[in-house]
C-alpha cells in the first residue's frame, strides 16, 4: 500500500506535534509540572503516529502507555490540553484532575488506561466483540509494548481474536526493552510477532523509525480488519533513547547504558528520518516544515496555558461520594 | 403467579431483558449448554450471538463484558463459580471499580458480573468460596445477593438495568429453592433491606442460605424470643436505615454472614453499628461466619460453616 | 525412541489399573459413595500412563484433572487408597479428609490441584526453575487439557520456560472438548501445540489412545529435559468418551452427543488397542492380562475397602484453626 | 548503630538473609536493576541466579515463588506496586492461601510476597491502593507492615523464616524515613503489636504512615488529652491482647487504617473489640479510613486519605 502526499503530509505534522509534545512533558516534568511520572517517548513516536493518524473517530484505540498515549491521541484528533490539564491536578482535565497519568476520551473511543501493563487486550476483545457485532467496520487499534506481551492476557486476546475473526490490529511497539529488562532476555525469539504464528495469525515485522513504513502497515491491517478478515499483528521495530521512566536510572539489565549507544539511537530518531524523506521527495519544503514546527510550538503553547491557568481540582469529600455511582 | 426456583427465576430475568433490549447478552464459559440450569434455553432463543461462550480464558471473556459495556451494551458475564472471578481479579475489581470515577465521572459501565458461590456441596474452597465481601471492599461496584425466587428475578433484571457494575452471586443451597415469581416486569431495587419477620427481642441480619436458617431459628425462638429477620439484600449500596430502625427498637443484633470473619461484610455493619448506632445497643453486635480457614471440603465444611445451632447460640448469647 | 518389552509391560498394567479405577470411581460416584464431582477418564487414559510411567520419584508432575489425575498417579507410584479415603471424607485421606477432590502427595512431588483450570502452568515455571537451579536432572511433567490452553496462564508459562530453557514438559491432553465447548470453536488452529511455535519450542502431536506411541514422545521430552535441553510441547489426542462431569448434561455446544457417536468413540479405547497390541507382538499372553486385570480388581477393592473402612474425619473447630498456620 | 532509611533496612533483611540460607532467593521485575532503592547492589553481591527478573508475566513470575517454595527454596516475591498482586491474585490469595491446609497441613509454603503501597505518589488508585486487608481477609497468609526501618529489616527477616506465606507491603510514604537499625541479626515476630505511647485516655490503633501521624497528633494534644499510640504491625495475626489490655485503661478507641472503609482491617478490629471488648467501651470505636471511593490520583488523595486533622477531630469526638 503506498502512501500519497496528502497522507504523508499528515503523518508528518503529527509526529512535529508529538516530538514538541513529548519534549513539553520531559521539561514539565523535569519542572517539577507535572503530576505523577513520565515516560519519555524519544525516538518512538513514529509507531504512535502511523496507529492512530487515520482511524476514524467511531475506531477503537487503545494508546501505549510511553509517552503516556499523547501521540497517539493527538493523531487521533484528540485536544491533548484536556490531557494535560488532568495531568496537571486541574478542574479541567479530561477526567476533571481525579486521574493522574489516566484519561479517557470516550468520544473519541479512547475510552481508558489502567496502570497495569497489559489491561490493554481484554477490553479490546471486547470492543472488537462489539465492533464485528455491530457491522459498521469499525476497527480496534491496540497499541502497546513488547513487554506488555509477557501478560498473559496479551494471548487470550490473541486466541479470541483469532477464534472469532475480530477486527483487531495488535500493534506491538518493540523498543527491545522493558524497564531495565532487554528483550532477548525477555522473549525466546527474534520478533515478538512470532506468537502470531501460533494462532495462524498474519504478522508484519517493519521499521517503527520509519513512520511511513509503519503507517503502510496501519493502513494494511486497518483495511484488512475494516473488511472484515479478521486480526492482525504489526510488530514496529522502535527504540527507546531515554530512561524507562523520568527518575529511574538508565539501565540494561543492571548496568547504566552508555551515553554512545544513546547517541547512536538518537541518529535514528524518526523526525530526523522522515524530514529527510519528505524533502528529497517533495512532499514537503523546509519553509513548510518549519512552519509545521511553529505550528506545534504555538500548540504547545496553547496546552500549557490552558492547564496552567486552569484551576486545581478542589472538591469535598461529599461531592467525589456522589460522584462514585452512575445515575 | 408461578412457583419457581431460584434459577428458573434468573432464567426468567435473563430471557426477559433479552428480549427488552437487544444491548443485553450473556458471556460465560459453557452457558449455552449449560453448568448450572439458570441459562437454560436461552441459546435456542437468543443465538450464540447473545449466549456467547468463550474459551476458559477468564480475563478474555471478562474483557468482552467489560469492552463490549464501554461500547454501550449491557452485558452480564458468568464467572460459573465465584472463585473463578479471581483469575481476572486485577480487572474485576480494580479497572472495573475505578472506571467511572477515575476517569472523570463521564461513561458508565453497565454491566453484571454473576457466579454461583458457597457451601453445601463439598467442593473445597476455590469452589465454595464467598465472594460478596471481597467486591464490597473494593469500591465503584455494587453487590447485592438473592435469597428468594423473587429476590432472584428482580435483582438480576435491576442489576442489567444498572448503568453500573454490579456483581449478582448466588449461593447453590438456593439453586432449587421454590418460591412465587410473578410474570411481570418487576425489580428488586438494589440498596433496600427487606424486614423478612418483625420481632422486638433481637435483630438479625442474614443472607441467602443463612436467611432461611435465621427464619428458621426465629420461629423455633417463637414464644421465647421475639426475632426479627432482616435480608440485607444488597451490600453496596447497604440499607443502614432498616438496620438501624430495627435496632431501635431490639438493642441487640446477630449479624449472619457465609464468608470470613475477617474482613468480611459482617465486620463492615458491625463497625458501621458500633459508630451509628452505639448508643442503641443493649448488648455487643455477635457475628456469626466462617471462622479464618480455608474452606475445607468433604463434612468437613458442615464443622465450620454458619448453622442454625451456631445462630439460636449467638441469639442466646446476645439475649443473656 | 523404540520401547523394549519391559517397558510396555509397565504401560500395559498401569492401563489396566487406571481402568478399573476409573470405573470404580464412576460407578461410587453413581453409588453417591464419592463426595463432590468426578470427571469420568473413560477413552482417556492412555496419555496419563504414558506421561508418568517412567518418571522419577523426584521429578515433579501435575496431573491432568481428568479422571482426577488418578491415571497419572498411579503411573508415577503413588498408593491411590490414600485419595479415595480423602474423595469419600475419610481421616485417613491423603488430606486428612479436608480437600474433597484436591489431593498432595508432596513426597512424590505431587503437591497440589487447585479448582482453577490452568492453575498448574505457574508452578510448573516455579518448580522448572527449582530444577534448573539444582541441576540433578529432575524434570516436570505438566498435564492438562487442551481447555486449559485458553488461559493466559498458560502462555506465560511457555514464555517462561522458553526463555529460561526449564526441564518442563507441556503434556497436552487434547480430547477436542472443554466441557461443552468444541475445540474447533475455541482454538484457530488443528493443534494446540502450534502456540509452541511461537515461541520457537519443539513440538510433537501424537495419537494419545496409543499408550505406546504416547509414551515414545514422553520419553523423548523427558530425556531432552533431562539433558538441560529444555521444554517440549507434546500434544495427545485423545478422546472424551463420556460426559464432561457427572450429572451434568453430555453437549456438544449446546446440543447432546449421540449415541452413536460415543459408540464410535470406543472403538478406539485405548485399551483395546493396546491389548491388540501386546498379544500381537507378544509382549503379554492372554493370561497375563487375565492376571493383570485380576490384580487389578484386587487392589480397587483394596483400595475401596480402605476407604469404606475409615474413620469420617471429624475434627473440631479448634483443632482445624489450629491447624491453619505450619509451626 | 546506623541510621537507615526504610528501604535500606529492607536491603539489609534480603543482604543477610540470602548471604546466611542459600535457598533465599528474590523474584520480581527489573529488581536487580531496581525501580524502588530496596534491591539495590543485591545482583552485584548474589547474582542473577538468585535476584531475578521475569518477563511482565505476574502469575508466571508468582509461580516462580510459589513452585520453588514447594521446592524448599524461600523466595520472595516482589510485586513492584501492591496492586500488580491483583493480577495474579487467585494465586496470591485463594490458592496460596489454601495451600497449606486444604492439603492436610503437610507441606509448607514458606514464601514473602512485598510490594510498594500508599497514597502519596499521586499515582491513583491502580498505583495507590492498599493490600493489607484484602490479604487479611484471605485465611492461610500471614500479613504484617513496618512502620519504622528497625520493623522494617526485623519483620521482613522474621517473615523470610516463617513457613507460612507472609505479605509484607511497605508504604512508599516511608520511603525515605530514617532510623536507627542495629547491624545484628534479629527478628520483629510477627503477630506482636508495639505499644508506641503510653497514654490513659484514648488509645489510637495505627501503622505506617498513619502511626507516624497518630504520633504527632499525640504530641500536639499532650496535656489536653492523654493518648496511646498501639502499632499493630501485623493483622494476621493480630495481637488482640495488647490492645485490650490498652483498652482496659483507657475505654476509647481511634483507629486509623489506610484501606477502605469497607471491608478493611479496621472494620474487623472493631468488630473484634465489639464483641471482645464492649464492656471496656465508654465511646464507640471510631474509625478514620478511605472513603469508599477508588483512590484518586493527583492533589485529590490528600483530600480523602486519613490526615493528622481527621485523626485529631476522631479523638475529640471519642473523647467528647
Ligand atoms: C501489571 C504490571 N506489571 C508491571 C508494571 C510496571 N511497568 C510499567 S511500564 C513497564 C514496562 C513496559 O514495557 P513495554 O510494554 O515494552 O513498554 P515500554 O515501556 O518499553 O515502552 C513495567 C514493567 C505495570 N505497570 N503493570
Ligand atoms: C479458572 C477455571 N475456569 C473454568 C473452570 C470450569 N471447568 C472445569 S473443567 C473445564 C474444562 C477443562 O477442559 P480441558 O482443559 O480441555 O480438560 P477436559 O475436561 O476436556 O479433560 C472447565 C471450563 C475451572 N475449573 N476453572
Ligand atoms: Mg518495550
Ligand atoms: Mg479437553
Amino acid at each position: 500500500m503506498n502512501l500519497n502526499k496528502q497522507q504523508m503530509r499528515i503523518l508528518y505534522r503529527n509526529l512535529v506535534r508529538a516530538d514538541h509534545l513529548n519534549r513539553m512533558m520531559y521539561q514539565r516534568m523535569l519542572q517539577g509540572k507535572l503530576i505523577g511520572f513520565y515516560h519519555p517517548s524519544d525516538g518512538a513516536i513514529a509507531p504512535g503516529v502511523a496507529a492512530a493518524s487515520f482511524l476514524n473517530k467511531d475506531d477503537n484505540l487503545s494508546p501505549h502507555h510511553r509517552g503516556h498515549g499523547i501521540t497517539h491521541m493527538l493523531s487521533k484528533g484528540i485536544d491533548i490540553k484536556y490531557y494535560l490539564a488532568e495531568h496537571t491536578g486541574k478542574d479541567t482535565g479530561c477526567c476533571g484532575g481525579r486521574s493522574a497519568f489516566h484519561f479517557s476520551f470516550p468520544e473519541h473511543k479512547v475510552y481508558m488506561m489502567s496502570g497495569f501493563i497489559g489491561y490493554n487486550f481484554a477490553p479490546s476483545v471486547g470492543w472488537g466483540w462489539a465492533a464485528k457485532r455491530r457491522n459498521l467496520g469499525q476497527v480496534v487499534m491496540n497499541c502497546s509494548g513488547d513487554g506488555s506481551y509477557g501478560q498473559g492476557r496479551a494471548h487470550e486476546a490473541l486466541l479470541m481474536a483469532t477464534n472469532w475473526q475480530l477486527p483487531i490490529i495488535f500493534y506491538c511497539e518493540n523498543n527491545g526493552m522493558a524497564i531495565h529488562s532487554e528483550i532477548s532476555e525477555m522473549h525466546p525469539t527474534e520478533d515478538v510477532s512470532s506468537l502470531a504464528q501460533g494462532y495462524g495469525m498474519p504478522a508484519m515485522v517493519i521499521d517503527g523509525q520509519d513512520v511511513f513504513a509503519c503507517a503502510e502497515a496501519a493502513l494494511a491491517a486497518i483495511e484488512h480488519a475494516r473488511k472484515g478478515k479478521g486480526p492482525t499483528f504489526v510488530e514496529a521495530k522502535t527504540l527507546r533513547i531515554k530512561e524507562h521512566d523520568m527518575g529511574t536510572p538508565d539501565l540494561r539489565g543492571w548496568e547504566a547504558r552508555s551515553e554512545e549507544e544513546k547517541l547512536a539511537l538518537m541518529q535514528r530518531d524518526p523526525l530526523v528520518l522522515a524530514t529527510t524523506r519528505v524533502l528529497a521527495e517533495g512532499v514537503l519544503k523546509q519553509d513548510a516544515i518549519d512552519q509545521l514546527h511553529e505550528e506545534a510550538s504555538r500548540e504547545v503553547q496553547e496546552i500549557e496555558d490552558f492547564a496552567d491557568s486552569s484551576k486545581i481540582a478542589r472538591p469535598s469529600e461529599e461531592q467525589l461520594l456522589a460522584a462514585a455511582f452512575a445515575p | 403467579m408461578a412457583e419457581l426456583t431460584l434459577v428458573e427465576a434468573i432464567n426468567r430475568a435473563y430471557a426477559e431483558e433479552l428480549r427488552r433490549d437487544d444491548s443485553v447478552f450473556l458471556v460465560g464459559q459453557d452457558i449455552r449448554g449449560g453448568i448450572f440450569p439458570h441459562t437454560m434455553g436461552l441459546v435456542q432463543e437468543f443465538g450464540p450471538e447473545r449466549i456467547v461462550d468463550t474459551p476458559i480464558a477468564e480475563s478474555g471473556m471478562y474483557g468482552v463484558a467489560f469492552g463490549a459495556a464501554q461500547e454501550g451494551f449491557r452485558p452480564v458475564v458468568d464467572f460459573m463459580f465465584g472463585g473463578f472471578s479471581y483469575v481476572t481479579f486485577a480487572e474485576a475489581s480494580v479497572t472495573t471499580g475505578q472506571y467511572y470515577f477515575l476517569h472523570g465521572s463521564q461513561h458508565p459501565l453497565p454491566l453484571v458480573i454473576t457466579a454461583a458461590v458457597g457451601t453445601g456441596m463439598r467442593l473445597a474452597n476455590d469452589h465454595a468460596m464467598s465472594i460478596h465481601g471481597t467486591f464490597a471492599h473494593h469500591p465503584g461496584i455494587k453487590v447485592a445477593m438473592p435469597s428468594t425466587p423473587y429476590d432472584a428475578k428482580g435483582m438480576m433484571k435491576a442489576a442489567i438495568r444498572d448503568n453500573n457494575p454490579v456483581v449478582i452471586p448466588w449461593h447453590m443451597g438456593l439453586m432449587q429453592e421454590r418460591g412465587e415469581v410473578p410474570e411481570d416486569d418487576y425489580i428488586v431495587p438494589l440498596g433496600k433491606a427487606a424486614v423478612k419477620r418483625q420481632g422486638s427481642d433481637v435483630t438479625i441480619l442474614a443472607n441467602s442460605v443463612q436467611l432461611k436458617h435465621a427464619l428458621a431459628v426465629a420461629a423455633k425462638l417463637e414464644g421465647e424470643f421475639d426475632v426479627e429477620v432482616i435480608d440485607p439484600r444488597s451490600f453496596v449500596p447497604f440499607d443502614m436505615e432498616t438496620l438501624l430502625t430495627s435496632l431501635a427498637k431490639t438493642s441487640r443484633l446477630v449479624i449472619v454472614d457465609e464468608d470470613w470473619e475477617s474482613g468480611g461484610f459482617a465486620a463492615t455493619v458491625s463497625a458501621r453499628v458500633m459508630e451509628q448506632g452505639f448508643d442503641l445497643l443493649d448488648a455487643p453486635v455477635i457475628r456469626v461466619t466462617l471462622p479464618n480457614l480455608p474452606v475445607p471440603g468433604g463434612y468437613m465444611e458442615e464443622y465450620i460453616a454458619p448453622n442454625p445451632a451456631k445462630i439460636e447460640a449467638a441469639i442466646r448469647q446476645v439475649c443473656a
